[in-house]
């Protein structure tokens, strides 16, 4: 998940890598590092978004030798989509990518799994993202400050960790903003909590409903 | 080699003649699988690898005491898991690119380049080569552990393990580990690790081996502990000498007499 | 330029003379002999290889200069001529290196690389558009069959063995200086110390641990081979050739 | 085939199978676990026993998934198959000969199957194909051949036996059971003369005077020659006599021993081995005189 | 979320199957006056083990014993069947079934299941009414036979060859003048047997954990040793008809 | 009915006291139809290497000669013979460069290597069909009857055999075991390698 705001991007994600129904690895970084202002979100297959990451890497490397600046947004969001859009039938990739630079500042960018190229205020993607659109689209709002939308990535994120098998574990955040990029750590036991599914039964008008003591039965 | 010229890579020759007869419905045989259990664990100082010896095919056990901790250099190492001849090659490919690298920069390679050699060979084959690997070692940035998915995916841990027998070992691991943890701790829960995965997965067995890495010195343990000795056998299976009803012999001597006689009969020329 | 193999159409360079030489050959061995002087001397048990390392100016950091290079654990080369040509046979004789050690599991014995590198030199003098290597090389090496070996490589690509070897500027001086001192059941100890005296011979300027480099062939007893490769079948055996340390250098140059 | 249809049609298999089980389950007391004695062959008066299918579209596609070794090798249940079986009419009776080698896939699953089922003193019936098919369906028909004697006071023919015999299997033509078996007899009453039957699974019911059955079939003139050339065949021969008072055991003759030796000093017989290289040895290239070692 | 690529699954079409296999081996020798019938105790499931100690040789009656290999549901399934035919057998003659009678229900039992078939390989052991031992060997539909020694479950095909050489004597000339012996002391066959499975544990993941081994004595015959035998324990209480041992032991866990 | 059933055969070597054994029956057969009883699956490499190759006898022939190539030509190069583990690396990664389309054989190799102390080693080693190298110190075993050979090898072989008692060990288990295999059989190979000499008897096997 990637949210823009005032003056940057907070872009986070769960750490859960499942082998089938076994979790390979309950502690992963999926933000991953492209270059000083911009991170990309990886879900799908692994393998094939470590590939992806590890081009777009070294292709922002060369830009920015040879250019001699930080290479913006757009540009790397440009790249993924072409490996992404070129190669469809052989990668399972939806990547998310944010930064921010100086022509335009904060942006985000979405990549699905087609290859297609959304600049979008806020962003979410992989197997959780479906459960958490509702609350997203209910919950977003513009121009927000920094606090506002961190709170605003880790109860999404912390939601759709909950409904989807395939998510969990830790949150991992960034705060990426002109000054640097911070990272944000929300251990798996300090989630924020919503409904946890307890029953709550209506009591029925007038009939006192009586505790349910359980008495044992006395045996001769 | 410069003289005899032999085209690098894989030699797809057969592929033609394989396909049309698995059409025929001739499946393929089973190529040796190691089920195994391999295991890798952080300490303050080192990694201490750990690895079961059995490989199999199919139900068979091919191997009772195979090595599957496998040689990258000095100070990394790398556990194999699946495909036997795929963990043993692509290991040995990326040891010797490790030691060309280390020749041609003059410095001591690291861990993290023989994992990207090992993830960018593995992706390229889209998991074909069926190689599921631990890696770990100690370089001039410290100790470093790996796992690699065949598919090429990798994931930098504290702890990992590997194999048909993971899951048992990283219950072992999740009770068990602690941080900077002291060697004789480390090696301890490796040697239980690999055993929860010999004793409950029966695609893991034998004995187990250890490979402690330090900054220092790399010490491998074959057969550090040997927990499935066979027993005694209750009889001697000796047979008299002609139980074998034979129908032709033949010995060749190995040994090359040679007489040498002196031609001339005796009138050499005089040396004295 | 005509790929290396000598394409369909080979402007060779290197053609005969009406004498029957190959002229660049001769041009290469001149290279050479302006090269800076290295030698080898084969001991009873082992064999060092030593050159001087003399930079045109002081202002050169010599530390990052390799002209004694380590091809595999059991073979190691010094050179005299061209270090750029230098250079790029050592890459080639470390690929040969690797690609026998991937098909046998064991590293080349030395005639065998050193047959390898000879070929590639070979090659340089009969094809199209390529000049010949600038250097000579001695390649010091061990192999079980046939123990420590020292075998010389000229720009022709003839190669052969030596049991005592001097390339370079005053290889004259320094091969009868060496002619006088060997004899077969000589140290690796004493070695060292007539490769140091040899050295010094033609040497100008101060010799220290700086200015020269030395390798040494060091021939594993029988306990070691007994004890085969380290850490059982997928480990490595004993390296039997290494440079020695600046400390080592200086240590031997006091005596 | 449409499984809605299968329930409702009146021909296939199942359908018949189904009326049985039916028929069967309706009359309480009959049921064959009744009376331990039945050893659960159930009363004949009701037809056919019992047999419990697999309530899907298709039982015979499930048992040839799971039992058909050909198809799918490491398939799990592996049923044992005997190969090679001969018999022929000639005016002195009939003579059987048949290998005893049982393979489930290419295990020797075992050598000392007794491939002739003596269905009674008179009546021989052999087994290739599916072992257990043979075993269970030739005993059952001594029980009928014996209830015809007691019914009609007389032998049955060779020709009713293997009538009955083929009849039943055609019943459960397509449910996926393998038969090649040839009903060998002497009939004692109106023509008095050897008769032999091959009956299969498939319904296939002939009158002959030779007949050679299973994969070593081909090669089945002297039935060492089969165990030889043909890997599911093998290990030892069992000989049968009928003359006109019933069937006599000849001998059991291990197939590689006559290999090398033959038969020993039976009249006609070749003097040594019956093995090819035997026979031909010292006489080509291929086979020189052995060298005196 | 995210996953290591698991390969994209083309649709699956779901087949009806109830089999599973849960490995383990079973074998019985006959000798002149006993017989010897035994099985490993594991039962496993793919690469895991479901239970280190799940009995797979059962006492039908004195004189009868029956393994079962293969599919463990259809296997202790069929042994309840059998058990409850021969308690009506004894209910309806007054006697146990003879073993030879026992071999042909276990025939027309498996038959009757001939197009459902039960995934179990059994071999039947015990004494004969004669007193002499005797081994009846099934394939799963009934096909049966009596033998001398069988083996049967994963590992058969590892254990029947060694059997045949040292049961059969099979491709071995005797001495000069002698003759292979045609029946083998219990202690032998005792010994074989454990060796067996300790071989086979060597080299079948499917075999291990534990061995049970049921001996079946004639009526009158000495114990030939048997007493000796370390893990030995008797379940007959009387010592005047057929008496019945069990062995226990362990094998290797990996 | 896997490829390796379609000629059939089986090969095992076994180690003894300062010798090794290598075995191997003589059948080739087209599936179910035996056509020769001479087929040879072992080969001398040198005089103390032995090769068996079991598995689909087209690849058999081609590797034979194949590997009888890369060995001369070792030979000539390195004037000297070819040592044993050397050779099984040759073996392996020939056979591993094939990966994508193997050959269908699954070599076994025998021999005696030489001590750096001058004596010899018995050296036992197979490869799966795509080269994985199994060194054993016991018995190696491929073929159609490999799960056969191994049950008997494994109650069979003790350590420390002399010659002879190697030469009735093996002969006894390669017999028994191809004896409960449809595809192996019909006449056995058996070569007994000492430091000074290779006896070689064939057996008289089951022909059927």
């Amino acid at each position: 998940m990637a949210v823009q705001f005032t003056d940057g991007v907070v872009v986070g994600a769960d750490s859960r890598t499942t082998m089938g129904s076994y979790i390979a690895n309950r502690v992963t970084d999926k933000l991953t590092h492209v270059h000083d202002r911009v991170y990309c979100c990886r879900s799908g297959s692994a393998a094939d978004t470590q590939a992806v990451a590890d081009i777009v890497h070294q292709h922002l490397q060369l830009y920015s030798q040879v250019s001699g600046a930080p290479p913006p947004v757009h540009t790397a969001a440009s790249i993924f989509q072409k490996l992404c859009y070129e190669n469809k039938d052989a990668l399972s990739a939806g990547i998310i990518v944010a930064g921010w630079d100086k022509e335009v500042g904060p942006s985000v960018y979405n990549i699905p799994l087609g290859g297609g190229l959304f600049r979008q205020p806020w962003a979410i993607g992989g197997s959780g993202s479906t459960y958490v659109y509702g609350y997203c689209d209910a919950t977003y709002k513009e121009g927000c400050g920094r606090d506002e939308t961190v709170n605003f990535v880790k109860n999404t994120l912390a939601l759709a960790m909950s409904r989807d098998g395939s998510s969990g574990g830790v949150i991992r955040m960034c705060v990426i903003t002109e000054e640097g990029v911070e990272r944000l750590f929300v251990p798996g036991n300090e989630l924020p909590q919503f409904w946890q599914g307890s029953e709550v039964l209506p009591n029925p008008k007038g009939k006192a409903v009586p505790e349910p003591q359980v008495v044992p039965m006395v045996v001769e | 080699m410069a003289s005899v010229f032999s085209p690098p890579g894989f030699d797809f020759s057969n592929q033609l003649r394989n396909n049309f007869m698995a059409q025929k419905g001739l499946p393929l045989p089973k190529a040796t699988s190691t089920g195994t259990t391999i295991v890798g664990c952080l300490f303050d100082g080192g990694i201490v690898l750990g690895a079961d010896t059995r490989a199999t095919e199919g139900p068979i056990v091919a191997d009772k005491n195979c090595e599957k901790i496998h040689y990258i250099t000095e100070s990394i190492r790398c556990c194999g898991a699946g495909t036997a001849a795929d963990t043993e090659f692509t290991t040995a490919l990326i040891s010797s690119n490790m030691e060309l690298h280390g020749l041609t920069t003059g410095r001591k390679p690291r861990v993290v380049t023989a994992m990207t050699m090992l993830k960018q060979m593995l992706f390229r084959y889209q998991g074909q080569v069926g190689a599921a690997l631990v890696l770990g070692g100690v370089d001039s940035t410290g100790p470093h552990l790996f796992t690699i998915a065949p598919h090429g995916s990798t994931d930098k841990l504290p702890y990992v393990t590997m194999g048909s027998g993971s899951l048992a070992a990283m219950a072992v691991f999740e009770s068990g580990w602690k941080a900077n943890m002291s060697r004789e701790a480390a090696l301890q829960l490796v040697k239980d690790a690999i055993a929860a995965g010999i004793f409950n997965d029966l695609g893991s067995g034998s004995n187990i081996d250890a490979c402690i890495i330090t900054a220092s010195h790399t010490e491998m343990l074959r057969n550090v502990e040997m927990p499935n000795q066979r027993v005694e056998k209750e009889r001697q299976y000796g047979f008299r000498r002609g139980t074998t009803a034979w129908k032709t012999e033949n010995v060749r001597s190995l040994i090359v007499n040679e007489e040498i006689t002196l031609l001339g009969g005796g009138d050499e020329m005089d040396t004295t | 330029m005509a790929s290396a193999d000598g394409g369909a159409y080979s402007y060779s360079l290197t053609v005969f003379s009406p004498s029957g030489k190959l002229v660049q050959i001769e041009h290469a061995l001149a290279a050479v002999a302006g090269g800076t002087t290295s030698l080898g001397i084969k001991a009873s048990n082992g064999i060092v290889i030593a050159t001087e390392k003399k930079s045109s100016s002081i202002l050169i950091d010599d530390s990052m200069i390799d002209k004694v290079a380590v091809v595999c654990p059991n073979i190691g080369i010094v050179y005299s001529g061209m270090g750029p040509d230098f250079r790029v046979l050592i890459a080639k004789a470390r690929k040969s290196a690797q690609a026998y050690w991937k098909m046998y599991g064991e590293y080349p014995p030395t005639r065998v690389l050193t047959q390898e590198i000879a070929t590639v030199m070979q090659q340089a003098t009969q094809s199209g558009g390529v000049r010949p290597y600038g250097v000579s090389l001695l390649v010091a090496g061990w192999d079980i069959t046939r123990g420590p070996t020292l075998y010389q490589v000229d720009p022709s690509g003839s190669f052969w063995a030596w049991k005592a070897s001097a390339i370079g500027k005053n290889m004259i001086n320094a091969k009868t200086f060496l002619e006088k001192r060997y004899n077969d059941d000589i140290s690796l100890e004493d070695a060292i110390h007539t490769a140091l005296l040899t050295l010094k011979e033609g040497f100008e300027g101060q010799m220290t641990e700086k200015t020269i480099e030395i390798g040494v062939i060091t021939v594993p007893t029988t306990a070691e081979l007994e004890e085969g490769k380290i850490g059982g079948e997928t480990g490595r055996p004993k390296p039997t050739f290494r440079k020695l340390t600046e400390e080592e250098v200086r240590d031997y140059l006091a005596l | 085939m449409n499984s809605l249809v299968d329930r409702f049609s009146t021909t296939s298999a199942q359908s018949e199978i189904r009326r049985a089980q039916a028929l069967a389950a309706d009359d309480e007391e009959f049921s064959d676990a009744a009376w331990g004695s039945e050893a659960g062959f159930g009363s004949l008066a009701k037809g056919v026993p019992t047999f419990s299918v697999p309530s899907i579209a298709d039982p015979s596609a499930f048992l040839r998934l799971h039992t058909d070794d050909h198809a799918d090798p490491n398939c799990r249940i592996k049923i044992q198959h005997g190969t090679t079986t001969l018999a022929f009419r000639f005016k002195g009776g009939v003579i059987v000969a048949v290998d005893s080698r049982a393979t489930a896939g290419s295990y020797i699953a075992s050598g000392t199957v007794k491939k002739v089922i003596e269905i009674n003193p008179y009546l021989l019936g052999t087994m290739a194909g599916g072992a257990a098919d043979c075993q269970y369906w030739e005993t059952y028909l001594g029980i009928h051949c014996r209830l015809h004697e007691l019914r009609n006071r007389e032998r049955i023919s060779v020709s009713a036996a293997s009538k009955y015999l083929s009849n039943l299997v055609y019943g459960y033509k397509g449910m996926g059971l393998s038969m090649g078996t040839m009903i060998c007899g002497w009939d004692k009453t109106r023509c008095r003369v050897p008769a032999v039957f091959y009956v299969d699974s498939d319904g296939t019911r002939l009158k002959g005077d030779l007949f050679s059955v299973g994969s070593g079939s081909t090669h089945a003139y002297v039935s060492t020659a089969a165990g030889h050339r043909d890997a599911f065949s093998g290990n030892t021969c069992n000989l049968y006599h009928i003359k006109e008072d019933g069937w006599h055991f000849i001998g059991n003759y291990d197939i590689s021993k006559m290999h090398y030796d033959g038969p020993g000093d039976v009249p006609g017989g070749p003097g040594k081995g019956y093995g090819y290289d035997i026979r031909v040895e010292g006489r080509s290239s291929a086979n020189p005189p052995p060298v005196a070692t | 979320m995210q996953h290591v690529a698991v390969p994209h699954a083309q649709p699956q079409q779901r087949q009806f199957n109830p089999y599973s296999e849960n490995g383990g081996t079973i074998l019985a020798i006959a000798g002149a006056n006993f017989s010897v019938i035994a099985g490993d105790t594991r039962q496993s499931e793919g690469y895991s083990i479901q239970t280190r100690y799940a009995p797979k040789v059962f006492r039908l009656t004195d004189k009868a014993v029956l393994a079962t290999n293969g599919f463990a549901a259809d296997g202790n399934m069929f042994v309840k069947k059998v058990r409850q035919r021969l308690e009506w057998y004894r209910h309806a003659h007054a006697k146990d079934m003879p073993l030879r009678a026992i071999a042909r229900l276990i025939q027309t039992m498996l038959y009757a299941r001939r197009f459902f078939p039960y995934y179990v390989y059994n071999i039947l052991g015990g004494i004969e009414e004669d007193g002499s031992g005797a081994v009846y060997s099934f394939d799963p539909v009934g096909s049966y036979e009596r033998e001398a020694c069988r083996a049967a479950g994963a590992a058969s095909s590892l254990v029947q060859p060694f059997l045949d050489n040292q049961i059969y004597f099979k491709n071995q000339t005797p001495a000069p003048g002698t003759t292979h012996p045609a029946h083998l002391p219990l202690s032998h066959v005792l010994s074989l047997v454990i060796d067996s499975f300790t071989s086979a544990t060597e080299r079948h993941i499917e075999v291990g954990d534990g061995l049970e081994i049921y001996v079946v004595l004639a009526k009158g015959s000495a114990l030939q040793g048997l007493d000796a035998i370390q893990g030995l324990s008797e379940l007959t209480t009387t010592d005047d008809g057929e008496r019945m041992f069990v062995i226990r032991r362990n094998l290797k866990r990996d | 009915m896997s490829i390796m059933d379609q000629n059939g055969g089986s090969v095992i070597a076994m180690v003894g006291k300062d010798c090794v054994a290598i075995a191997s029956d003589l059948r080739l057969g087209n599936q179910a139809l035996g056509v020769s009883s001479n087929f040879q699956k072992i080969f001398p490499v040198t005089d103390r290497i032995y090769l068996g190759l079991p598995g689909l006898a087209t690849d058999v022939t081609t590797l034979k000669e194949r590997f009888r190539f890369r060995v001369n030509m070792y030979t000539i190069k390195e004037e000297r013979e070819i040592e044993p583990e050397t050779f099984a690396h040759l073996v392996s990664s020939t056979l591993y460069e094939h990966r994508f389309g193997p050959y269908f054989c699954e070599p076994v190799m025998a021999g005696l290597s030489k001590t750096p102390s001058g004596g010899y080693k018995p050296f036992i080693a197979a490869t799966d069909l795509i080269g994985c190298l199994n060194f054993a110190k016991d018995f190696v075993v491929a073929g159609t009857a490999s799960e056969k050979l191994f049950g008997v090898a494994e109650g069979l072989w003790e350590p420390d055999l002399e010659p002879e008692d190697l030469f009735e060990t093996i002969s006894q288990t390669l017999m028994n075991a191809v004896d409960r295999d449809a595809y192996s059989g019909w006449g056995c190979v058996v070569h007994v390698l000492t430091k000074d000499k290779v006896i070689t008897r064939t057996l008289k096997g089951r022909m059927d």
